[in-house]
């Protein structure tokens, strides 16, 4: 690493624009959760006729996905390990590795919902069922965005394009898969483990 | 949108050939202003559209104060005027004023700290044609015979499903919501650019107060824009899927938006006031011949009160029946949000204070800002009592408010920044003469509108109301105001009339030379009107006001002396072969399909479809276009806007293979 | 209504301007009961303050213009002066002192204003003499007030669903009477969406909210009419949802009590007979006259509520308190009474269709006819002191 | 909220050095990753094992000590520009801080 002074004066911060774009945004979409989260806690105990949060929780099972998506943050930050060191085959592999347990993840979330939907907690039923299936959604589409990101990556890794060089593109999507990682981190503590109203 | 295409880093080399990622080759006209990634035409586009939209919004206005001139008025029913008052809000709070200090932000902002672009100039092509695809949409709604009519805040449960049955609150949520899109990005872009790239030596304690203001409006919209996000999504949702979150008859709770709301909603004021305070404080020094008093200052007054913004926003519910301790706790805190105002106005005089100062339009406008904006800000400190507020909110005196710190302070702030940049951006000054009698007509217009708003909300004179009986004693002072709105629009005229004879006077006479006022920051350093690449060269900044200071110095006595003349100063313009980001079609293209999705999520969910469809095409094309343009007219290479910053991409490309491969920034 | 001129000068020209408006009968500026008196002393002195530091500023502002202007007389740069450290601290300090003074002043005026009065007085209730806590459950909906009046008291009393309460002792709309010299508690809920409960004369205003429970109280030191507004924008006619508080000395008030508890008479003349048939046909679905039918059945509207028009004639407005009831000779308004029969949408802008206030009937005019005779039975007519005082345009 | 260059410039040159020598092993990512599913473990005994009145502050330690433990490591800012942490930090007090006073205006802790 040079000490261009072009690349590094008092007139910036001499970090990548890239990087700094994601974190700027990361920054941003702690308030867009923080919402999410306080409309869920506001709501959790009220759930009308239908069923409460503390007797349709499966700890268990989200446990075991919760598992799988920590496990995912290990994975892509292997591959961009991998990759900083230009070894592309490993850096697939665990990019492979990172998509799987993400959908691992999305098909668990899949699974509880529609357990949820049988079990009599539709998206109308009551404002906690409104607020937790919009939570935990949100939280869905965003890791599935991520594993279209994870696919592109794949994609052009493929084509040959994602190489040593670019590793800092894998290094911005692996921000992006830990911070959503980080935001369920929070929800499976502060939704699921925390005692839950019960009917 | 933007977390997708600002990772999809691919590279690109092999993925070229294909027609359609080419870029767009000039062209001219019309089609050089829709694929623009040029910083200026943006910041010109998004002050064209905010003007459009002004005249909009006024035209509105000015149903209202007819509607209300007299006792049981018959201009429009109840239920026009309900649409027509929300819009009015609704466009110039998002599609006026805010857009607005988008076009100054993107005008002047690269200029000030001295760069060539901004960091991502296509997500900054994007957040204009995002933002005025939100703004069409929501007017649209006139087209359908079915405009927003629950007013701009909204409240539910009047805006849910079941009390606002048309489609009239699915355009606000929608619209509003692909606006947003645009401000955040827009916010993200800004401050990566302020952050990476100012001028060599230039601290960020060297940037002007202007350039500062906009940095902190931007850190309000990167974290006030998600919050109104999640209300307005879960707006949506209960009004279209069905979900429980402000309907009470299922347990939901009203109050959730309101908090969510004014959570957005206070931050939102700041953003609308702070690009003005920026204004006013370029144009003060410069007109009073002084630097700027206290500029350390005025810069963390700015962001003290961008900061103590977050804890207030509970001062619009001091009525809803929160607990006394909320409302005691808020009513403190909005009070004393007031400090750092009054520091900016004490130091705005201070700056005049022992300057020699040129009363031209500009500095009218300024100064103006300065007094009016000093009504709002008491009248807003009576109304922080929130005793006092359970009589005050909610009646005219708070519209009066309001107006006084939107108008008399947004909206006059941006007038005296046309005044004194219009050269800067067209190459010839706005005419005095008319100038005065625009400010003296808006002043005058303005104070005769809004002021007897103050004794009809203190007689007891409800907002939002259609139409008020005789004998509440409303009669004279409405009638007064409606006469008052006349003359605002007079106002307006002299405006637009001042802008076409301007054009046509300067109509085959050389440009303006540089530095028509004798002013002190980075963007008077190149010719009017700016060069499309800015700056020739880096400039080196050592101070404050570095431009100011290349042209004047103190001799022994203290006394100020010439040391050069600004035609030695500035730069010739005439740099050649300036690598410049290429045009490109998809910002365009990705905001086109936004709309779409709105309205298939209003009429027909297949219509999202080729919506949804036109915004992925243009992620993928965004993602493998070609760096550049080989054929343009900008010269090849990559895209230069990274030239300061981004050392990483430069240290790759210099240290491997050299394998042809697209820089990350190109991708943005 | 009485007209209150405020002593000029004392708030500064603005504000004396504000007070010299005529029947300006929902002045904020003239206090008319110990809790809006409270908000008035504290805000007078803040008015004071802001006007002294606007004409600072302005007239500073002027000064500058005037004192520093270019005026061409030399060609000599002003001094740069960059900055005063001692100003700004000084110009930061100042401002906050004040505002912290204001600020102490105006936490105890939130203190008082929440502190509620545990008074009672003794009334008698269909000859059983109670003690009464007075207290008023107030519900919104669009585009009326509802008061119910509980005298055996509210405890435990949910509001947390408005559209669904239990029957009352007196239910009356749009005009709040209430005993003079008496803090009055207001329990508040809506049963559609958010309405502000305001009578500036007595206090300031008060969100009611669906789902919750607000709570504000009031109390008028002189008896006499207080006028109101809806202030929260409430949808279609909000600008025509208005309401009084009618305080009574205790006497008038225990007269008006009495009367209020009975059930509606039973019609003897021909005309209003068939009026009431038509009344039990058609308004019964949403009105409940005490004594024919009960809420029990609920309102075929959103809301799940109409007026009740038990004692219609005792009051002196209708439709959310927009039309007289009488002339101002104390004789019934038919021409508007006929008119709101024959088409309500016409007289107040509404959602009829979308089951939110009162559709056009369809009556033929021998039908209003009788409906007006019917209704004319219902209730004593009040004082023509309440009926002049009352009168709305 | 701002930046101030010179203490920048200094992390930056830091942040490079440690891009070029000081990164974590793949051996350290994974024992970071044993300690997080650790922790997770102890999480979700808690729904097995009553611990009274300690559970929701324990679970509160070991949610944000696992917080910390993936954006140190996993998201670099342990290494990376104090910048970063800035941005991200600023966002998570700005929203805890709001978000938690409107749900004490909303009565949430009283009557959760």
């Amino acid at each position: 690493m040079s000490s261009d002074a072009h690349a590094v004066h008092d007139g910036g911060t001499g970090l990548s624009n890239n990087k700094l774009l994601m974190w700027v945004f990361l920054g941003s979409e702690c308030l867009l959760f923080g919402g999410l989260i306080s409309a869920y806690l506001i709501n959790r105990n009220r759930f009308g006729d239908g069923p409460a949060p503390g007797d349709i929780f499966d700890i268990p099972f989200t446990s075991v996905s919760s598992f799988v998506l920590l496990m995912s943050s290990l994975t892509m930050v292997l591959s961009l390990s991998a990759l900083q060191r230009g070894d592309i085959r490993n850096n697939r592999i665990w990019l492979w590795t990172t998509a799987l347990l993400g959908a691992l993840f999305i098909g668990g979330q899949v699974y509880e919902f529609t357990t949820f939907l049988r079990e009599g907690l539709g998206y109308t039923t009551s404002p906690f069922s409104s607020a937790f299936f919009t939570l935990t959604g949100f939280h869905g589409v965003h890791v599935s965005l991520g594993i279209v990101m994870l696919m592109s990556l794949l994609i052009s890794s493929y084509r040959g394009t994602l190489r040593k060089e670019n590793s800092e593109t894998v290094e911005i999507v692996g921000l992006y898969w830990h911070f959503v990682d980080v935001v369920w981190i929070f929800i499976f503590t502060v939704i699921y483990l925390v005692p839950s109203p019960t009917t | 949108m933007s977390e997708q295409t600002a990772e999809l880093t691919v590279g690109g080399d092999a993925a070229q050939p294909l027609g359609v990622y080419s870029r767009p080759k000039g062209g001219g006209g019309w089609r050089d202003w829709i694929t623009t990634v040029d910083h200026k035409k943006i910041g010109i586009l998004y002050g064209g559209a905010a003007l459009l939209f002004f005249f909009v919004g006024g035209f509105e206005a000015l149903l209202i104060r007819l509607q209300l001139a007299t006792p049981n008025g018959t201009v429009v029913g109840a239920d026009l005027y309900n649409q027509i008052y929300t819009m009015h809000g609704v466009t110039m709070v998002f599609l006026v004023i805010m857009p607005m200090a988008a076009a100054f932000a993107n005008y002047l902002l690269p200029l000030q700290i001295g760069a060539r672009d901004v960091a991502f100039p296509r997500l900054n092509a994007l957040s204009f044609w995002v933002f005025l695809a939100g703004g069409l949409f929501l007017n649209c709604a006139w087209l359908f015979g079915d405009a927003p009519d629950g007013g701009w805040f909204a409240y539910s449960p009047n805006t849910g499903v079941s009390f606002s049955p048309g489609h009239g609150m699915d355009f606000y949520a929608i619209g509003l919501q692909i606006a947003g899109i645009g401000s955040l990005i827009s916010a993200m872009n800004l401050i990566v650019t302020v952050l990476n790239m100012r001028a060599p030596g230039m601290t960020l304690f060297k940037m002007p107060v202007f350039s500062w203001m906009i940095l902190v409006v931007q850190f309000l919209l990167l974290f006030a824009v998600p919050v109104i996000t999640v209300a307005l999504f879960l707006l949506l949702f209960d009004r279209n899927f069905g979900s429980n979150f402000f309907n009470p008859e299922m347990g939901g709770d009203p109050l959730l938006w309101q908090h969510l709301f004014w959570i957005f909603g206070h931050p939102e004021v700041y953003i609308l006031i702070l690009p003005s305070f920026g204004i006013v404080s370029e144009v003060i020094p410069t007109f009073a011949r002084k630097p700027i008093f206290g500029y350390e200052f005025m810069v963390f007054s700015g962001i003290a009160i961008g900061f103590m913004g977050w804890g207030v926003w509970a001062h619009h519910m001091f009525v809803s029946g929160i607990g006394p301790i909320s409302v005691g706790a808020f009513t403190l805190s909005t009070m004393f949000i007031a400090v750092p105002t009054g520091v900016k106005i004490l130091n705005w005089l201070a700056t005049m204070w022992g300057g020699k100062i040129r009363l031209n339009a500009a500095m009218l406008f300024a100064t103006g800002v300065v007094s009016m904006f000093t009504i709002g800000g008491l009248s807003g400190v009576t109304h922080s009592l929130s005793p006092a507020d359970t009589q005050q909110t909610d009646t005219y005196y708070i519209v009066a408010h309001f107006h006084y710190v939107i108008f008399g302070g947004a909206l006059l702030g941006f007038f005296a920044g046309f005044y004194f940049w219009w050269p800067k951006v067209f190459g010839h000054k706005l005419g005095e003469t008319l100038g005065k009698w625009n400010f003296w007509t808006m002043i005058v217009g303005f104070n005769v509108t809004f002021g007897p708003m103050h004794i009809l909300g203190l007689n007891g004179m409800s907002r939002r109301i259609d139409t008020y009986s005789p004998g509440f004693g409303f009669e004279l002072w409405n009638m007064v105001a409606t006469i008052g709105v006349f003359i605002i629009a007079l106002g307006v005229l002299f405006f637009v009339l001042n802008v076409i004879l301007s054009a046509r006077r300067a109509r085959g006479l050389p440009p303006e030379p540089p530095d028509p006022w004798d002013a002190r920051s980075l963007e008077w350093f190149t010719p009017n009107p700016t060069p499309v690449h800015n700056f020739d060269e880096d400039i080196e900044v050592s101070s404050l006001d570095e431009f100011w200071h290349r042209k004047w110095t103190t001799d022994e006595n203290g006394k100020v002396v010439r040391k050069a003349t600004a035609a030695e100063v500035c730069q010739a313009g005439d740099a050649e072969n300036v690598h410049l980001p290429s045009p490109s079609y998809w910002p365009i293209v990705m905001s086109a399909g936004m709309p779409l999705i709105g309205f298939g999520l209003m009429y027909n969910l297949w219509l999202c479809v080729p919506g949804a469809a036109l915004v992925l095409m243009a992620i993928y094309a965004w993602v493998f276009e070609p760096p550049d343009d080989p054929d343009g007219p900008f010269g090849h290479g990559h895209d230069d806007h990274d030239d300061h910053g981004d050392a990483e991409a430069g240290d790759e490309s210099a240290s491997d293979e050299g394998a042809p491969q697209e820089e990350a920034a190109s991708v943005e | 209504m009485q007209r209150f001129l405020r002593p000029a000068g004392m708030v500064g020209a603005l504000l004396a301007l504000a007070g010299c408006a005529a029947d300006a009968e929902l002045d904020t500026l003239t206090p008319k009961g110990p809790d809006a008196r409270t908000i008035d002393a504290l805000s007078d002195p803040v008015f004071l303050v802001a006007g002294v530091v606007f004409i600072i500023i302005f007239g500073g502002t002027g000064y500058l213009w005037w004192r520093f202007r270019d005026d061409h007389s030399d060609e000599e740069y002003p001094e740069q002066v960059h900055g005063n450290f001692r100003l700004e601290i000084l110009w930061t300090i100042i401002p906050t002192v004040i505002l912290v003074v204001i600020g102490v002043f105006t936490i105890i005026t939130l203190t008082d204003l929440n502190r509620y009065e545990d008074n009672a007085m003794a009334l008698s209730v269909d000859g059983d003499t109670t003690t009464w806590e007075p207290e008023v459950v107030v519900v919104g909906q669009q585009w009326w007030w509802e008061y119910r009046y509980y005298f055996g008291g509210t405890e435990g009393l949910d509001l947390s669903d408005a559209r669904h309460l239990p029957p009352a002792d007196i239910v009356t709309a749009n005009q709040l009477v209430i005993p003079v010299g008496q803090e009055i508690e207001l329990k508040m809920s809506s049963r559609d969406v958010i309405h502000s409960h305001w009578i500036p004369a007595l206090n300031g205003k008060r969100d009611v909210v669906p789902g919750r429970t607000t709570y504000w109280k009031l109390e008028a030191e002189e008896p006499g009419v207080y006028f109101g507004q809806c202030t929260e924008f409430c949808g279609l006619s909000h600008s025509r949802m208005r309401m009084q508080a009618v305080a009574l000395s205790p006497a008038d008030f225990q007269a008006w009590v009495d009367q209020q508890v009975q059930p509606a008479a039973e019609p003897t003349d021909p005309a209003a007979i068939a009026g009431m048939a038509i009344f039990e046909s058609q308004c019964a679905r949403c009105h409940v006259i005490d004594g024919v039918n009960d809420e029990t059945k609920g309102a075929d509207l959103i809301a799940n509520a109409a007026p009740n028009l038990t004692h219609l004639m005792s009051r002196t407005t209708y439709a959310g308190g927009i039309f007289n009831l009488y002339e101002p000779d104390g004789s019934l308004d038919r021409t508007q009474l006929e008119a709101w029969l024959r088409n309500a949408p016409a007289e107040k802008p509404a959602y009829a269709e979308g089951r939110r206030g009162m559709p056009a009937m369809g009556l033929g005019e021998t039908e209003i006819d009788d409906v007006v005779a019917y209704l004319e039975t219902l209730g004593t007519r009040p004082s023509m002191d309440v009926i002049v005082a009352t009168e709305v345009e | 909220m701002s930046t101030d260059t010179p203490t920048t410039e200094a992390t930056v040159a830091e942040a490079h050095d440690d891009e070029a020598h000081d990164h974590p092993t793949d051996a350290k990512y994974v024992r970071i990753a044993i300690l997080l599913a650790v922790i997770t473990a102890a999480e979700v005994a808690t729904y097995f094992v009553d611990i009274g009145p300690a559970l929701i502050p324990t679970l509160m330690v070991m949610m944000v000590v696992k917080f910390f433990y993936v954006a140190a490591w996993f998201m670099h800012l342990k290494f990376d520009s104090v910048v970063f942490t800035r941005f991200f930090v600023t966002g998570l007090i700005l929203a805890t801080a709001v978000y938690c006073i409107a749900l004490t205006a909303s009565e949430f802790w009283s009557k959760g």
